[in-house]
């Protein structure tokens, strides 16, 4: 039965093995080799040093694309032209559904006619050395960013490839982005990405990981999303992982972004080891966007100016392009600017805004709500927990594709526009909890003069790429 | 009145599922609701479903209609063939498909075609609200009038 | 002497029959049928309706092109690409300096050519009919912008020709726009701008006067900026005025500026007569702007924030090409999205930000210092105190081109941003007041590791096109 | 030694100007700040100031420097005869120019070769700091050498 347990050497050894036979690129890697090819890399470079000592909070687009010349590019231009902080690396769909051959072929083609029919850069088929290439040409640290259940060979190559810092985790990597993927399944592979993050830092090399805090992107109640951060930090620091960085993803009302960003720090400080370095990551506005340039720069607009006050670590932009997909690197890096133009015109000012110590609050009360649960689902134990507390629909994640979630969980914002649950289902809440969002989300019923119904979820979740915060009903909008 | 529909729609099966590798949750999570607030009885396959998977759950639940989703921009591919599974599984049903249904929208009325070619009763753009979905299946369903026929009706 | 005093009906017959003569366009104008043109007006276009009765702030850009059918074009762009609410026409330079001989070459030449030589819309040569056309072609109220000293023969046409909002005052026309018009000039002469207004108030037709808040748009302090508005109502009143929408230019500071519209909307309503309503507008940043559009989205943002927090009757937005000057009709429709996304987004949430009574109490006591001393100055008399208080320099404006005020009083940021008073000259306020300033500046200087000096100074003023708020020192600057 | 500085400049006067019909007073307000703090008597004409102005002020003052400024991009035809004028009211003073002198700033070095040759000692663009100009008239009126010349000498 699987646990929370670190994963020993020799078996460590023998998954390694074993996964690096997957794809040929597999065997270039040599751990002792890989160690001294981080120590050579300048302090600048180091991506946890570079996160845990800013003294405000740094910026970091998404970007992939999949020729290392065209990569190396476009970090170039994102840190020179968009003043980017920190680098991603974006993945492609193939090798997050571990389709080595296919990315193979998609790459192939990408070198001869100069087409990408990939949708990011397939660092596992690129090998050890061509990503390498990419850490030496660019000048500032870079994390892979992806979105897969089985990461085992695509972090032993991009950490012997030189990339410190690794997005994801079993929940937040399974939950949102697959169907089928069972939970039990991803956690014990991603225990293995975290064991081998936890072997390099054992020898001086901290591999920074991140677990996915925006989940399903719509609508995620904060205390949901940082109750999954807790379980993935704690579950990487089991396996030796020593920086780690909780993400967060904007809902939109001020207040409860402050609140939740607060308690993710404040919580991840609390439930992880002391000898684990939290940061968090606060990610610009997950779901759909305006399909409007100028209003999309409203909207990003509204995620710096929280994260100006918020002071998370790290944020994740976006780019106003957003609403069309992947964005031209022009757009990307615009993004990047309006972000830092609004950080940096409201980071030096005291913005203290009523509320947010009540909402942290309540927002620390539902998050331990959950972690008790999982606890007692598992007798202690936070792998069996979650996996029991998952299946009995206690732990749940509205939106969720995935089959290892109930997904049945439903919210809906206040009126405030604050994110609320209107469907609880099975989920573990004390009831004067759940008595405090009936009364919010019957307050904003009242303001509509219409019951608490699915069409508020439905509205809510259209309300910021039609304008709007809140779906009100569509006789009281104004154009 | 809203008693009666009820009644008459409470045996009317929908089978909901997003075709193919698309794992676009919120809308079907969102018809789900809304079918089931209308009084249908909705069995939800989910993202991911396979044409097969959307032919034995309406055979299993007796199905009169199935609606599929698709917001990738694959469904054609994806669609091919569909409704001889369908058949051939002994499956009598209303079909409807919604969402983006091909890359470039520029002609909704060519890819409305696209689809009715391919056997699905009714086509819906991405724009299409629940509530419309409702009305044309209790039509087709021949359910109870609705406010606005009986209004048509009457004057 | 000139005192603040309604100018009596036959003097203002006599003035209005001889402005007319000015340019031959006068001669259209009949006051009796202009009422009657007014009142055939649908109540969309009754401009101070449709201001006072919003229940949020209205969008208004900036836009004026020199041909009648290119300024219908532009406006009806601007309305519904735009969505704007409110719609300017912004007057040219010439016709601003009363050379309407020159406006019309300018106005032939764009004719004939298709080239804009003009910078904005000679309304006086378009006459009243031109006027018009533009009123019954759009289907918004349209304000008549300018920068106008001598705006009588302006006034005359435009009220005539169905434009029922007219910017601009004695001083703040004046002060932050020219040189050598004496303010005893331009007093007078306002006083039959606002006489005019008020006798087509008095008729029924609510002509809606708006006093140029932003002056010199550089680091004004709140209280000066007030003080200006307060004075400029005043004498609007006394003409007969009865909407009055008071300005006030974004300083950045999210504190200060949401205090200063609190206070200038308080003390508006206390200075101002009962039978007045006073309505606030908010210019987003008029400061340099970022040479990037990316930043200058940011910018125009921010402002958006600050209207949703302070909820003026009215914005007046920004593009993001503002840099470069004149914007195309795309980027001044984007700035208004921009701005509507970023208002509609927040205007719902409850945000109450810590300090802004304590801010708004310090604006509204050096505002009172303020007007007390042009009481006194003026032994009463608001006119001759505004006249004596800025020659003795106790009213003064930073940064004042004209010879009217001394220009001798210096704004520079505080640690938090919020623009104080580096430098008084004889601008009269209470000592507690002055140590206040003093204090909050040494606690920059302090954290600058530098001494208060006009370097503050000059660092500021450039700062928000540099990407910060606070100019300081180029050492500590991180890119 | 900033005093040795106040000493030697104390009787050193610059008459400072906007010329033309240009309104923009930032710049101007600005440098008077800095040139006074560099112990300069300053005349500041403000924005807006005609050629006779600029030369009746360099007389009544006996200006050692005529500083003019200039941003809204219509200098060159704002300073035709500029330096005729200066002459024929026998002004002997350095004349610098700064700011944005050509609507299109593409090619500085054209723009400062134009501004030479209508006679002026120096131009500035409009990125040019205060220091920059202080320490140029220092030079040019041979006060006291500063700091960073005297590292220069003794490097």
């Amino acid at each position: 039965m699987i646990r929370d347990e670190r994963i020993p050497s020799d078996e460590l050894r023998r998954i390694d093995e074993e996964i690096r036979s997957n794809w040929h690129t597999g065997e270039a890697v040599d751990f002792e080799e890989a160690i001294e090819y981080h120590e050579s890399l300048p302090d600048h470079k180091r991506f946890a040093d570079v996160l845990e000592s800013a003294d405000k909070p740094l910026l970091q687009p998404r970007a992939g694309v999949p020729r290392l010349d065209d990569q190396i590019e476009l970090l170039r231009y994102l840190h020179e032209e968009g003043q980017a902080d920190l680098l991603p690396t974006t993945i492609d769909s193939y090798t997050r559904d571990n389709e080595y051959e296919k990315a193979q072929q998609g790459l192939d083609k990408a070198r001869e006619t100069g087409d990408d029919t990939l949708n990011g850069f397939p660092a596992v088929n690129h090998g050890v050395d061509g990503c390498r290439k990419l850490i030496d040409a660019v000048d500032a640290p870079i994390e892979v960013r992806h979105g897969t259940p089985d990461a085992r060979l695509l972090a032993a190559i991009t950490f012997a490839g030189g990339f410190q810092s690794f997005e994801g985790g079993p929940i937040s990597y399974n939950i949102p982005y697959t169907k089928r993927h069972g939970l039990e399944e991803t956690i014990e592979k991603w225990q293995f990405v975290d064991r081998l993050a936890g072997a390099y830092t054992e020898r001086g090399v901290r591999i920074n990981r991140e677990p996915f805090g925006p989940l399903t992107g719509t609508l995620v109640p904060p205390s949901i999303a940082i109750a999954v951060m807790l379980v993935e930090g704690k579950l990487a620091a089991t396996q030796g992982v020593r920086s780690i960085t909780l993400g967060y993803g904007q809902v939109g009302n001020v207040v409860q972004d402050v609140a939740a960003l607060h308690a993710l720090k404040k919580l991840g400080n609390e439930y992880l080891p002391d000898e684990v370095v939290v940061t968090t990551v606060f990610h610009e506005w997950m779901g759909g966007f305006p399909p409007d340039e100028a209003r999309a720069n409203g909207v990003i607009s509204f995620g710096g100016m929280t994260a100006a006050i918020a002071k998370p670590d790290k944020v994740i932009t976006k780019s106003p392009q957003e609403f069309q997909g992947v964005p031209t690197m022009e757009a990307n890096s615009a993004g990047l600017r309006t972000t830092r133009q609004v950080i940096d015109m409201a980071i030096e000012q005291k913005i203290d805004i009523d509320g947010i110590e009540e909402e942290q609050d309540l927002i620390e009360r539902e998050t331990r709500c959950l972690m008790d649960t999982i606890f007692e689902h598992g007798d202690g134990d936070v792998v069996q927990g979650t996996l029991k507390a998952f299946d009995s629909g206690a732990l749940d994640v509205p939106f969720a594709p995935s089959d290892s979630a109930k997904g049945a969980v439903l919210p809906a914002r206040d009126d405030d526009g604050r994110v609320r649950i209107f469907e609880w289902a099975d989920l573990e809440m004390d009831d004067d909890i759940k008595e405090i969002h009936k009364a919010r989300l019957s307050q904003r019923a009242d303001t509509e003069g219409r019951e608490q119904s699915f069409r508020m979820v439905a509205d809510d979740v259209d309300a910021i790429s039609d304008g709007k915060l809140i779906g009100r009903p569509q006789g009281d909008v104004k154009l | 009145m809203v008693f009666l529909m009820v009644l008459h729609t409470m045996s009317q099966t929908v089978v909901l599922g997003v075709i193919g590798s698309d794992a676009h949750v919120v809308g079907i999570t969102i018809l789900e609701q809304a079918f089931s607030a209308a009084g249908f009885d909705v069995v939800n396959l989910g993202v991911q479903t396979s044409q097969q998977e959307f032919a034995e759950a309406a055979v299993d639940h007796d199905a009169d209609a199935v609606l599929v989703s698709s917001l990738y921009g694959h469904a054609e591919q994806d669609c091919q063939g569909f409704h001889q599974v369908l058949e051939a599984a002994g499956v009598d049903a209303v079909t409807y498909i919604g969402g983006n249904l091909a890359v470039g929208q520029d002609d909704f009325e060519q890819t409305r075609k696209t689809f009715r070619e391919l056997g699905f009763d009714r086509v819906f753009d991405s724009e299409t609200d629940s509530e419309e979905a409702i009305e044309a299946l209790r039509q087709d369903l021949q359910i109870t009038p609705t406010e606005s026929e009986r209004a048509t009706i009457s004057s």
